[in-house]
């Protein structure tokens, strides 16, 4: 209880609600959208760097089980997501498609929530999980597309094309690109850029948030029309995906840490890479299901209470 | 009115979610269009779907081309386009200087 | 000369100081305007007067509107915003797809 | 159509690569422009070539103006602009209220 | 004499100018609109969320009468610049009301050119301040309305729409946020995000002031046709308002940095808030004049002369 | 060879190597325009300030000898590159005196590499350089236009209006702006922006390389093109400038770092100043030389291999 409040109290989740109040009192507050894009490339290639640099002080041996558990679970979870939608809340097949494209890959900003979480509690978790982030953006994404394939007329080019159209695009390409960048520099190179991608980093943060909070809430009002079945899909989903994940990173030997990152990045659904892949790749499917669910309810629900329970899960666990 | 240098073409105007963009200018010049103009904006229209802000607002696009080739895009945008995507699209007449720079 | 999907609609252009946008948006839509497209621009004319660069520079507002509610539209212009804002107004015709989407 | 306030008026749109702009506004105002409107843009043509990123990419300059100003215009492209530089122009025509404005 | 001089040779005073150098040379400097959207909400967050880390620290007692001072003070203003500029100078009722609306309001980014001035000068202001400066943004502009209302066909409901909409102005509102997310998350909350809102602000708000620079001379070229009259209000008004403030400081407890401060408040005109809202509820007012007046003569008298004078001013005082 | 390989691996150059895998891989990644002139000018600013502050602690006496041979070398460069690209590779006249403008400048970005590249192999270096880059921005670009003004219709106004045109440009503006300020602020002004101008400095550069990559690789493809002749030349004319530039370094008195920095700075190419002096006032040159030439070959040559090499060179001459 004390933990969700002083989560609630920290800046990057209060600047979060200040963005939902700014629509709510209808400010004419805008962000520029240059500035959004400038903000978002600087997280990627920040958090990448830093987890590049940490990767390579790790022996081979003890990321192979955390990265390819990742690997499997955002491919697992559109495989429960698919049937489910469709049988149980009778959702077309490119809608339910879609929403597992969304709910097998992550949200970078709820990681990052995660870690100043963590950190504010004073758990630590260990530094390579952005390279675990990089590698759950994109399995999810084309699995749900693999499975809508085999019932239709699609043909494996378009995956394939797919396929290295996500790879390429922007967040993913930054976040491994600062990857590299921090494994080939080390400590050192990385030492002469910390006063740009480390001291002011939760502080940039805080003004996503912002966005993110007023992007949110401009979608709120679509919740109504959306219906009760996607309100409670998108936040009981959550909490099923958090549980395995947690699971996984257990068994895996990550820390206590490490399985609650794990726990929310699978509990997580993607706005950024899923939802360009997925208009362009299943027009039929309705943008209104799944970013309403996706950047409207589990968004919100993971940043205000998700993260909190699902570090309780995990302590349950250890 | 204008002078005799000019020649009549016809300018398609598209304006779409940013989604689009790439595939869509893509496909103009497949069907004949020499050229583009891409403007960013914003709007509001009868469906206000749009796949993500990280992507981008709208996109508005200018094309003078040949009436033929307004035809096929036309026909291209009906076949590929209206169904799913926030997209409007019309046509209207110019007159061009060096007409010769758009066939 | 297009074929014969297309409706011949007016398209009315305001371009006006940023600090009207909003309120001029709302209007449109209570003329009978079904959508706009914005677009942010720079400019000059007679009179220069902006209110503050905070603010925005200009705004380029197009809306594809039937005959009838052009007529509207200008004279709401004229009615609230001709004389004291720093507007200009203009209107052609153009060949819209889809015509049912604009009533 | 629209009602006898407004008066038939050319308008002059010049695409070109960003480095001209200022001179290019300039001489327009010569020629006898009351005013234009500029809008950054980007786009695609025969040429492709531009001198720097930094300068930005192509401006999209239109002007409402008489035809015999129109004329200069497209004179004045054509004597400056056209041999050496990205640009592309076309004129159409426009009803425009308060006619007066622009001369 | 010698704090002028030290003055002019800040760097935030010296970006000023060269950003007016860079319209005098005619210079193809410009700023990005987004960047500079994006440098004013930085500089609104940051400054609020700082006020607001210190305002908690204040017992109520302590607040209740300089804030309230704040208040009247700003409301007060328009009450004699309104009559006085229509009877001195033939000013019509909505130049007249437009003036009193911004001169009623205050300047942002004087006030921080006051604190600097402070710090360099090593006196110490209270920490509450930022709470001021968003009291006094909003009142000036209302009675200033409500004074042309009285003598017009205006209706109260306007009025009321009026003041929500510039309540949520975004200036307004991301000042108040940011004392909201400051008073919230406290010290330790705040210090996670210092490297952003605290380490850089001053390099920020060169950056800042270079456009500001450049704004303001591009009016320059309009103080000719305004006329003397105008002039001489904008330089004369700024120290009258300035010695109230001043006095009103010492009366309400405030120390001397905080007494000059307030005074520079009363002293500034507003150019953000002001304009966008006088623009839409008075547009027969000739923005050639208030925006003039407030950006090309009053805010830069006040940058390079007007602080220290006032704060010479509170010395008498204290 | 270790130096080569140490600069490799550096964030900055892999930052540019991460730009130019952007357009390799297709990434739909790109910089919104107002970042990247805001990086610029930060980056102008930034360089300038600390220059300015450097400046004022030299004696006259030292400065007089660099400046005045970095503005020599800056002009007798074009006096060779003109002629040369006409007899031994037949350029037109204008495309010779384009290539004479942008060799006869210089880049900044190169410089601020160098620096990096320095203070990585722990070499020092005069702190009065920023200022030797600004007097190296202009004149090659102005001789370049007298040497073909000679042979052509071309009239004296029309020079005259070249300079104060590229005196006033953006780029040499920020960077003279900002050693004013320096200069005139002094240490302790220029300690209160340090946290802006100096501790994020490397890692906006870095963002800023990334930029410049994409931008170098999207030209990469015209290299075909233009054809042998031009890529030999922006091979070697680098090496034979930077030869000039270490031996006037040493010529002037400069230590070893400085040296290097000046045969850097002579080798290098604008892509900023000139391409803009010179698409207006030469139209009928071939921006595909010229632009093909500087910023896809020149451009990442030096910073790759040049700068590593020109140390090298100078450590041989002391
Ligand atoms: N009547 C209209 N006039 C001008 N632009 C429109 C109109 N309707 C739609 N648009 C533009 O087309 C986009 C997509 O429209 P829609 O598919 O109706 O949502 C909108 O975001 C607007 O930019
Ligand atoms: N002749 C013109 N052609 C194109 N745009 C114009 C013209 N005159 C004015 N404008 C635009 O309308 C805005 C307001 O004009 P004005 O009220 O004349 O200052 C200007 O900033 C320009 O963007
Ligand atoms: N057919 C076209 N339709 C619309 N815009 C064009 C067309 N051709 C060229 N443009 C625009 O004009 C600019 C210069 O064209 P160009 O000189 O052909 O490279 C391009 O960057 C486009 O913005
Ligand atoms: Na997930
Ligand atoms: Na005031
Ligand atoms: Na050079």
């Amino acid at each position: 209880m004390d933990a969700i409040i002083a989560n609630f109290l920290s800046p990057i989740i209060l600047s979060f609600f200040l963005g939902v109040a700014a629509t709510v009192v209808r400010s004419d507050l805008r962000f520029p959208e240059p500035l959004y894009q400038g903000l978002a490339m600087y997280l990627l290639l920040a958090i990448g760097m830093k987890g590049g640099v940490s990767l390579v002080s790790y022996p081979v041996s003890e990321l192979v089980w955390p990265l390819l558990g990742a690997l499997l679970l955002s491919a697992a979870i559109p495989l429960w997501v698919y049937p489910f939608l469709q049988k149980a809340f009778k959702f077309s097949k490119a809608d339910a498609a879609a929403m597992g494209a969304h709910y097998g890959s992550v949200s970078i900003v709820t990681f990052l929530a995660a870690l100043s979480f963590l950190e504010m509690v004073g758990v630590e978790a260990e530094g390579y999980l952005p390279a675990v982030v990089a590698i759950m953006e994109v399995p999810g994404i084309i699995v749900a597309l693999f499975l809508i394939k085999k019932s239709s007329a699609r043909n494996n080019g378009e995956l394939w094309s797919v396929f290295t159209r996500v790879l390429s695009s922007k967040s993913v390409f930054l976040l491994l690109g600062g990857i590299l960048i921090g494994a080939l520099s080390g400590p050192e190179g990385f030492a002469k850029v910390e006063g740009f991608f480390v001291d002011p980093f939760q502080g940039i943060l805080c003004l996503f948030l912002l966005e993110m909070g007023m992007v949110a809430s401009r979608r709120f009002g679509d919740i109504r029309r959306v219906g009760w079945a996607l309100v409670a899909f998108g936040l009981l989903a959550p909490i099923v995906n958090a549980f395995w994940g947690i699971l996984l990173g257990m068994l895996c030997g990550m820390s206590l840490g490490g399985a609650t990152v794990l726990g929310v990045l699978a509990s997580s659904a993607s706005y950024i890479a899923a939802p360009a892949t997925v208009r362009l790749a299943l027009p039929e499917a309705n943008p209104g299901y799944y970013l309403t669910a996706s950047l409207a309810i589990t968004f919100p629900f993971n940043l205000a209470l998700g993260i909190p329970l699902y570090h309780m899960m995990a302590s349950w666990f250890y | 009115m204008t002078s005799s240098r000019t020649v009549k073409l016809k300018r398609v105007t598209v304006v779409a979610e940013a989604v689009v963009e790439e595939k869509l200018l893509k496909e103009l010049l497949v069907a004949g269009a020499s050229g583009y103009t891409v403007t960013k904006t914003e709007g509001r229209g009868s469906r206000g779907v749009r796949a993500s802000d990280w992507e981008g607002r709208n996109v508005k696009v200018e094309t003078i081309v040949r009436p033929e080739v307004a035809e096929k895009i036309l026909a291209l945008l009906a076949d590929k386009y209206f169904k799913h995507f926030a997209v409007i699209a019309y046509v209207d007449e110019v007159e061009v200087v060096r007409g010769e720079k758009y066939s």
